[in-house]
């Protein structure tokens, strides 16, 4: 094949949602062995570009070109069949099935009808090694953090030879450690003459790994540039649709009281052991750790959601003992969950009532139980105006706004209430660079307000430039409290491996 | 030691949560029920609670696929009436136009009732699969439309007619040395069992109730999975309707009334998840047994008809309880 | 700009949403009534008004737990069971027609009460699906009823209570009406202007969420049911005074005809939807085709095949406008 | 064949039966008066049977009638409506077979306070206003079909098992309360009494399980339900000894009393109590009551007896009284 077709050609592609034009004709196209990024910000259109592409969104109009052909009605199993393989933002597993059993999902191996299990169980096994995935091959994928999930969907889009890959927010929540695998991989398919689509909002992929980068802004192409001679800083502008400045704002960190304090904790499920560390006002506390360290879990034990084995947690006003939601919001605690599709939305109620739900013991919105929905609606308005939430259409349901305004949605909840300890766990998953910027002046602002932030997140640039402590956990443990000087890179690093730095950590060396 | 302890404890606590409980409950209820009624355990008592959990199983394996597969079937008892007054009707018209092929015509009949129960279920399966209607009002409206046409047709009348041999044979017929009822139940069984393990479609059912848009992104086909459960199960139901015609030699309008609720009992009973994406057949066969066993006990030991589905409530509840014990539940799910 | 004022139109439970719900009835409703002039008489609307105000009532409380992504299968028995038990208890005070009456009242509400608590403690606190305890109620129930009546209906009630209950009249609508519509209103303010009507709906649609933002989850869920049970004991009280007697049979099939009734009326089964205006139209629906399908004589079988057909058509049309609006 | 003269007994004010009547029907109603008829259902052959007398008594007479079915005996709110939707439709009088007597009590006054006359017809209204009641007697019918077993046992007597339907139905504690009176001092017990719904399918079990609990069991008593189920179980059970005595009749009881199955069946007469239903109906509207009825005003309630159906009596009996003919379709409406 000649390197100048297109291995895939998309041409005036639109799709609307409701009022909103997700894509407004928009084209893109494909060479083998080509890494073509897609970049934009929250809500640009990238997934349902990708949804198109995958056969997963039918298309208002627009044409379809695969190879030179023009197809008409693409399905999910025509894509595949047409070696369209694809890892997606939400993932395409099957919680109640088996990692083995999602790897081969829509694909299994029969012989005259009947299942090869044996066969499909030790190709799942080869797979998983060969990417350097430690991941048991016989569990649930219920079982599985995140991150794990993130690999268990990887693995599955590179099982069978694909002539395109399409690949979206795949390091969402991988450690660069995992990233790099991945980059590994990516670069030995490229050799291989597979297309790749890749869509990022992480800086350092990009620069990295694009040939060609497609800029998206409001549904509508903005233009196609190769990715070697352009700068991040032309990147951001053309996504923004402005200049912008530095990623990470600069924080006055003044340490004040103690307003969290937490000694010897153990979760009962066992995943956190021994957890003693502090955050006072105004300043941000980093939690790094490799996946599935229990980074996350501190915050959910702090704020009442999981079973607590032992040890205290102290406030700023006094201990607590059973801690719950309500008594810690009360007590101006608030933990942002990792997942907020699962835990930190109610998808079909518009974004005001998602917004004020932790605020409705208030006297202000819910006082003695009655709503004050004019009060309500007016600090709502102005809480998603700080935040930026486009479009700001309070009445308007969750689901139908995109990731990262989802995201500052949930984040709004902190804002309704007075909240001096905030409990981030992965606060910019899979938001664009623009939005994680808001978030980070966000951070900022509650920081240099007097807050205390205590910031999970496995993105270490995060981590390095907004912290003024770091711990670090390795299986469940504080390996590490790092601070001034000593919050580098390898220093953070060192720490994830924990005590052992030899036997690289694994799902299975947990209890 | 106690490391060791704990283990079996452990494991003991496993096989219990993963259907050992309810095997463990039929034995207390068998023994409890032989201690006080010994008749319980004659050769023609075993065989009344078999057939009766065979015939319970059969239309619960239906109701399992398309719970696994996230929804409900709550058509499932007028189709039992349907398809016993349908192929009753039938082999009373076949058999009159063509007298000297009777085993042809019961056959026939036979299919065609079968084949009407898988199309009245595919229907269901259409209207949740192609227009996304909910799976509970799809199957209640078809409920109303199947129960309106079977009175239409009946009058609520039973129909006769049908040749001796469909009832002696079929109906209190043994193969094997066990009633045919049973046999055609533990085979409906085993086949279910075979594709739940061993065929892709078995696992694609799970798939689809666990996660249907991840399964439509991994290109399993949601839609024919969706038609398939759901005519399997008005053909299972539709089975049944013609065994107990069978047993009781003629076609009735007011078969199955209570098989909506038992076969969901008995799936729930057996372990199936109401959200869907998880339940094993041999473990709703086990409910199934559970249930004919318990409320045969009962009969034997004459405790008052009033009390049956008092006990049935709390069983439900009690098995659901145990369930939640024995498997520990997180904080906060 | 149109859009904001749309979407903030539908949102309010009783604006356009409502109406758009009714354009169904009106349609079954004008045909009909040109089929058969007597459908449209004064007297009839009448009729179908107090008709529809006690399904209404079920379906609100199955509406209110369905908005909690629940259900209760069991309504229909805790309205028989309700009706048996409050009218035995009554009968045990005739000498004195007031006091019988707030007895039966009494006596009814409570025991709808404990139904909801018995029903919300295994949903919220034990948490196993509604679909399994409610069912199990439903079973529990039914020898209950059965077993304080032993089949026979409770008669001998003071005339006073249908003369209160049933004839009497505030400026010439009769009181059933008016006590359905006071009780509509006030549990659509609870919907609307509580933050225990906020809790439900967010529980509905996710109750994880719900319980990250510090919402009692349990409690309001528990609330829920007893709401629910607790507007069926209402429903029941009605329905026992116009009867005249306490029926074990009463309740019958409303545990399906109030979840059809709900969903026709925009509730979903999968929680965080639905309100007043749901129960209201969803039951309108429901008595308006059956009450016109009887006054044009129509074939009973016929009736319950239409009513299924009629059911599943309007879900049909009524997922596809959905569908369409989202993709227009 | 002309139905009539019925033999009818009235009960008096005392409720205690009075002397038997012979029932005449008019020849021509004098207009084409409006009938609404309200049904339990029309589920089984005794209602099909129902509308099969009302609609040809009013197709002789020339009236119209319409019938509604509340689809159950757990629908009552469902019959409440649709007096209600009868009532919005001005009908000239009401036929009612009611779900219970208490539960329709309230529509019942409001329909007589419209001046509309109310017969009911089957089911029996005792205590609240009406035009009439034609029924027959459930104790009757229990009591019949007990002494037919306790003489068809003879001698020896024999125990039995009793099916007298779903509880909590009023009517099958009627039915066995008729059937206990039977037996009492004479030399069949009863072993239980085992209630289930009717359907043969439910009854089939019961049937099964009471073979195993009681070996010693001789005769069975239940409805025609169970006696359809009992003739599976007990050949099956190799016990074809077990007698069958039916306490209600369905489609298929003369055809097992010809083949031996079935010793006999209590029988009442549907058809005959609904035609008897719409000539009081017209009767009522037209001011021309029965003479008995005129001279005895305070009378309301007409039964007409049961009888006892078996294989010396069966090809005398005549089922055109009792059944609908076998192709017969339900009428909504004569029109
Ligand atoms: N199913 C849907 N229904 C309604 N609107 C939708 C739906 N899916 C996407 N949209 C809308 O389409 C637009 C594009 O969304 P899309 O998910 O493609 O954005 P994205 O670029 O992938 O954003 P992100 O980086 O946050 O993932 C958004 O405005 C979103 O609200
Ligand atoms: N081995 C496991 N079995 C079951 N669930 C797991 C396992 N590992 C992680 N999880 C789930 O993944 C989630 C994240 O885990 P945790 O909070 O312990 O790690 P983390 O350091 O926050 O990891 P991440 O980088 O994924 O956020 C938790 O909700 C936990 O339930
Ligand atoms: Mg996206
Ligand atoms: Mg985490």
């Amino acid at each position: 094949m000649a390197i100048d077709a297109p291995l895939l050609e998309l041409t005036a592609i639109s799709k609307r949602y409701g009022p909103s034009l997700a894509l407004d004709q928009v084209d893109f196209d494909l060479f083998p062995g080509e890494l073509h990024v897609l970049f934009g910000e929250n809500g640009a259109g990238k997934s349902t570009l990708i949804n198109v592409i995958t056969g997963n969104v039918a298309p208002d109009n627009g044409r379809y070109r695969l190879a030179g052909e023009e197809i008409s009605g693409m399905s999910p199993q025509g894509a595949r069949q047409n070696g369209i393989a694809a890892v997606f933002q939400e993932f395409s597993l099957i919680p109640d099935l088996t990692v083995e059993e999602n790897l081969f999902l829509g694909r299994e191996r029969k012989h005259l009808g009947l299942l090869r299990k044996s066969e499909m169980r030790s190709e799942a096994r080869a797979l998983l090694a060969d990417l350097g995935f430690d991941i048991p091959t016989g569990r649930m994928v219920a079982e599985l953090s995140r991150a794990q999930r993130q690999m268990v969907e990887i693995a599955k889009a590179l099982f069978e030879k694909s002539r395109i890959l399409v690949l979206d927010e795949p390091t969402a929540s991988l450690t660069d450690t995992d990233a790099d695998t991945l980059f590994k991989l990516i670069a030995e398919l490229k050799r291989g003459g597979v297309g790749i689509v890749y869509v990022s909002h992480r800086m350092r992929e990009i620069r990295q790994l694009a040939d060609r980068v497609t800029v998206l802004r409001g549904g509508k192409k903005v233009a196609t540039v190769e990715g070697a001679g352009v700068t991040e800083a032309q990147l951001v502008e053309m996504m923004v649709g402005r200049p912008v400045g530095d990623l990470y704002p600069s924080i006055k960190h003044v340490p004040g009281k103690t307003l969290l304090e937490i000694s010897g904790l153990s979760s009962a499920d066992g995943r956190v052991r021994d957890v003693s560390l502090n955050v006072r006002a105004g300043e941000i506390v980093g939690l790094a750790g490799l996946v599935g360290c229990g980074k996350g879990e501190v915050g959910r034990l702090v704020f009442g959601l999981e079973a607590i084995a032992g040890g205290r947690i102290t406030l700023g006003d006094g201990a607590s003992e059973t801690p719950s939601p309500r008594k810690m919001l009360q007590r101006g605690v608030c933990y942002f969950p990792a997942d907020r599709g699962t835990d930190g939305l109610a998808p079909n109620r518009p974004i005001k009532e998602n917004a004020s739900a932790a605020a409705l013991d208030l006297l202000e919105i819910g006082g003695k139980g009655w709503l004050r929905k004019k009060t309500e609606a007016r600090r709502v308005l102005q809480v998603l105006e700080t935040l930026h939430v486009r479009p700001l259409m309070p009445d308007q349901n969750v689901a139908q706004f995109s990731g990262g305004n989802r995201q500052k949605v949930m984040l709004a909840r902190g804002l309704m209430r007075d909240i001096s300890v905030f409990l981030f766990d992965e606060p910019t998953v899979g938001i664009d660079v623009g939005a994680k910027g808001e978030i980070y002046e966000l951070l900022r602002d509650l920081t240099e307000a007097g807050a205390a932030v205590l910031l999970a997140s496995s993105e270490l640039p995060e981590i390095l430039n907004l912290s003024n402590r770091i711990y670090v956990m390795h299986e469940g443990e504080i390996v590490a409290e790092l601070e001034g000087a000593r919050r580098t890179e390898a220093e953070v690093l060192a720490g994830f491996f924990g005590k052992q730095p030899a036997e690289v950590v694994g799902i299975e060396a947990r209890p | 030691m106690t490391a060791f302890v704990a283990g079996h404890k452990q494991r003991a606590m496993h096989l219990l949560a993963n259907g050992g409980l309810i095997l463990l409950l039929i034995a207390i209820v068998i023994a409890v029920s032989a201690y006080i009624q010994p008749r319980f355990l004659s050769q023609q008592n075993i065989i009344n609670v078999l057939r009766n959990a065979s015939i319970l199983s059969i239309i619960s394996m239906g109701q399992m696929l398309v719970m696994i597969a996230g929804g409900f079937d709550l058509s499932v008892g007028v189709i039992v009436a349907f398809a016993s007054i349908e192929s009753a009707l039938l082999m009373g018209y076949l058999i009159a136009w063509m007298p000297e092929m009777q085993v042809l015509a019961v056959v026939l009949a036979v299919a065609l009732a079968i084949g009407t129960g898988a199309a009245i279920g595919l229907a269901n399966g259409m209207l949740v699969a192609l227009v996304g209607l909910s799976p509970f009002m799809v199957t209640l409206a078809m409920s109303s439309v199947v129960a309106g046409a079977t009175f239409y047709v009946t009058k609520g009348i039973p129909i006769y007619g049908m040749p001796d041999f469909f009832m002696t044979a079929v109906g209190r017929g043994f193969l094997f040395g066990l009633p045919v009822v049973v046999v055609v139940g533990i085979v409906v069984v085993l086949l279910t069992v075979a594709v739940q393990r061993l065929s892709s479609f078995g696992r694609h059912v799970y798939a689809v109730g666990s996660n249907p848009i991840a399964s439509r992104q991994s290109g399993v086909s949601v839609t024919r999975i969706l038609l398939s459960v759901y005519a399997a199960s008005g053909a299972a139901a539709a089975l049944t309707g013609i065994l107990l015609t069978a047993r009781i030699g003629s076609g009735q309008s007011t078969f199955g009334g209570t098989y909506v609720l038992e076969s969901i009992a008995a799936a729930v009973v057996g372990g199936v998840s109401l959200i869907g994406g998880s339940g094993r057949a041999e473990r709703v066969m086990a409910g199934a047994l559970f249930l004919s066993v318990v409320s045969n006990s009962m009969n034997l030991l004459k405790i008052d008809s009033k009390y049956q589905t008092l006990v049935l409530g709390v069983v439900l509840i009690a098995a659901l309880c145990s369930e939640l014990l024995l498997k520990g539940r997180r904080k906060y799910d | 700009m149109t859009s904001r004022v749309l979407a903030k139109l539908n949102r309010t439970s009783f604006g356009v949403e409502f109406l758009i719900r009714l354009v169904p009835t009106i349609v079954v409703f004008a045909g009909f009534a040109l089929y058969q002039p007597v459908v449209a008489s004064p007297g009839n609307l009448w009729n179908i008004a107090l008709q529809t105000c006690y399904l209404a009532i079920f379906t609100l409380g199955q509406v209110i737990v369905l908005i909690t992504a629940g259900l209760d299968l069991s309504i229909g028995l805790a309205v028989s069971y309700v009706s048996v038990v409050a009218a035995l208890a009554m009968v045990q005070v005739t000498d004195n027609p007031l006091l019988a009456v707030c007895v039966f009242m009494l006596v009814g509400m409570a025991v709808g009460l404990l139904i909801g608590a018995f029903n919300g403690f295994f949903v919220s606190i034990v948490r196993i699906n509604p679909f399994v305890v409610t069912l199990a109620t439903f079973n529990i129930l039914l020898a209950l009823s059965s077993t304080v009546t032993k089949g026979f209906p409770v008669s001998g009630f003071p005339p006073q209570l249908g003369d209160w209950l049933v004839n009497a009249n505030v400026l010439g609508v009769p009181i059933p009406l008016v006590m359905a519509a006071v009780v509509m209103a006030a549990i659509g303010i609870i919907l609307s202007r509580t933050v225990f009507g906020r809790s439900l709906y967010l529980i509905g649609s996710n109750p994880r969420m719900a319980f990250v933002a510090g919402i009692n989850v349990r409690l309001h869920t528990l609330g829920a049911y007893m709401l629910c049970s607790g507007l069926a004991a209402f429903g029941a009280i009605l329905l026992t005074a116009r009867a005249g007697s306490g029926e074990p049979n009463i309740g019958g099939s409303l545990a399906l005809e109030t979840i059809a009734a709900a969903v026709i009326g925009g509730a979903r089964l999968r929680g965080g939807e639905g309100g007043v205006g749901s129960a209201l139209a969803g039951a309108l629906f429901i008595t308006v085709l059956s009450n016109g399908m009887n006054l044009a004589r129509i074939d009973g079988y016929i009736q319950q095949l239409c009513i299924g057909a009629i059911i599943i058509l309007s879900l049909v049309f009524d997922q596809l406008s959905r569908g369409s609006s989202r993709s227009s | 064949a002309d139905w009539w003269p019925f033999t009818i007994v009235p009960d008096g004010p005392d409720k205690k039966p009075m002397e038997a009547i012979k029932y005449v029907p008019l020849e021509k109603a004098s207009k084409k008066w409006n009938l609404c008829v309200l049904f339990p259902h029309l589920k089984d052959s005794y209602w099909v049977a129902s509308n099969y007398g009302i609609v040809d008594e009013a197709r002789r007479l020339g009236v119209r009638a319409y019938t509604f079915q509340a689809g159950g005996y757990d629908q009552l709110p469902k019959q409440l409506a649709q007096f209600d939707d009868c009532l919005a439709s001005n009908p000239d009088a009401i036929l009612i077979g009611a779900i219970t007597e208490a539960g329709v009590a309230g529509r019942l006054k409001a329909g007589m306070d419209k001046g509309i006359p109310i017969i009911a017809v089957a089911n029996p209204i005792y205590d609240n206003p009406i035009t009439a009641l034609i029924t027959t007697d459930h104790h009757q019918k229990g009591l019949l079909s007990g002494k037919y077993l306790v003489e068809s046992l003879g001698a020896e007597g024999g125990k039995v098992v009793a099916f007298p339907g779903p509880q909590n139905s009023g009517w099958a504690e009627t039915y066995l309360k008729g059937f206990q009176e039977a037996i009492a001092g004479t030399k069949v017990e009863m072993l239980e009494a085992k209630f289930g719904e009717a359907g043969v399918a439910e009854q089939l079990t019961l049937v099964e399980d009471a073979l195993q609990t009681y070996p010693e069991m001789t005769a069975i008593w239940g409805g025609a339900p169970t006696a359809e189920a009992a003739l599976s179980a007990i050949s099956e059970a190799g016990r074809d000894d077990i007698k069958v005595v039916s306490s209600w009749e369905d489609q298929k009881m003369p055809d097992r009393i010809k083949e031996g199955k079935v010793l006999g069946f209590a029988a009442e007469y549907p058809v005959i109590l609904a035609r008897i239903g719409v000539d009081l109906a017209v009767r009522a509207l037209e001011k021309k009551p029965l003479e008995f009825l005129a001279a005895h005003p305070d009378v309301r309630v007409l039964r007409a007896t049961p009888g006892m159906v078996n294989k010396d009596n069966i090809d005398k009996v005549d089922l055109t009284q009792i059944y609908a003919p076998a192709d017969w379709q339900p009428v909504f409406d004569t029109e």
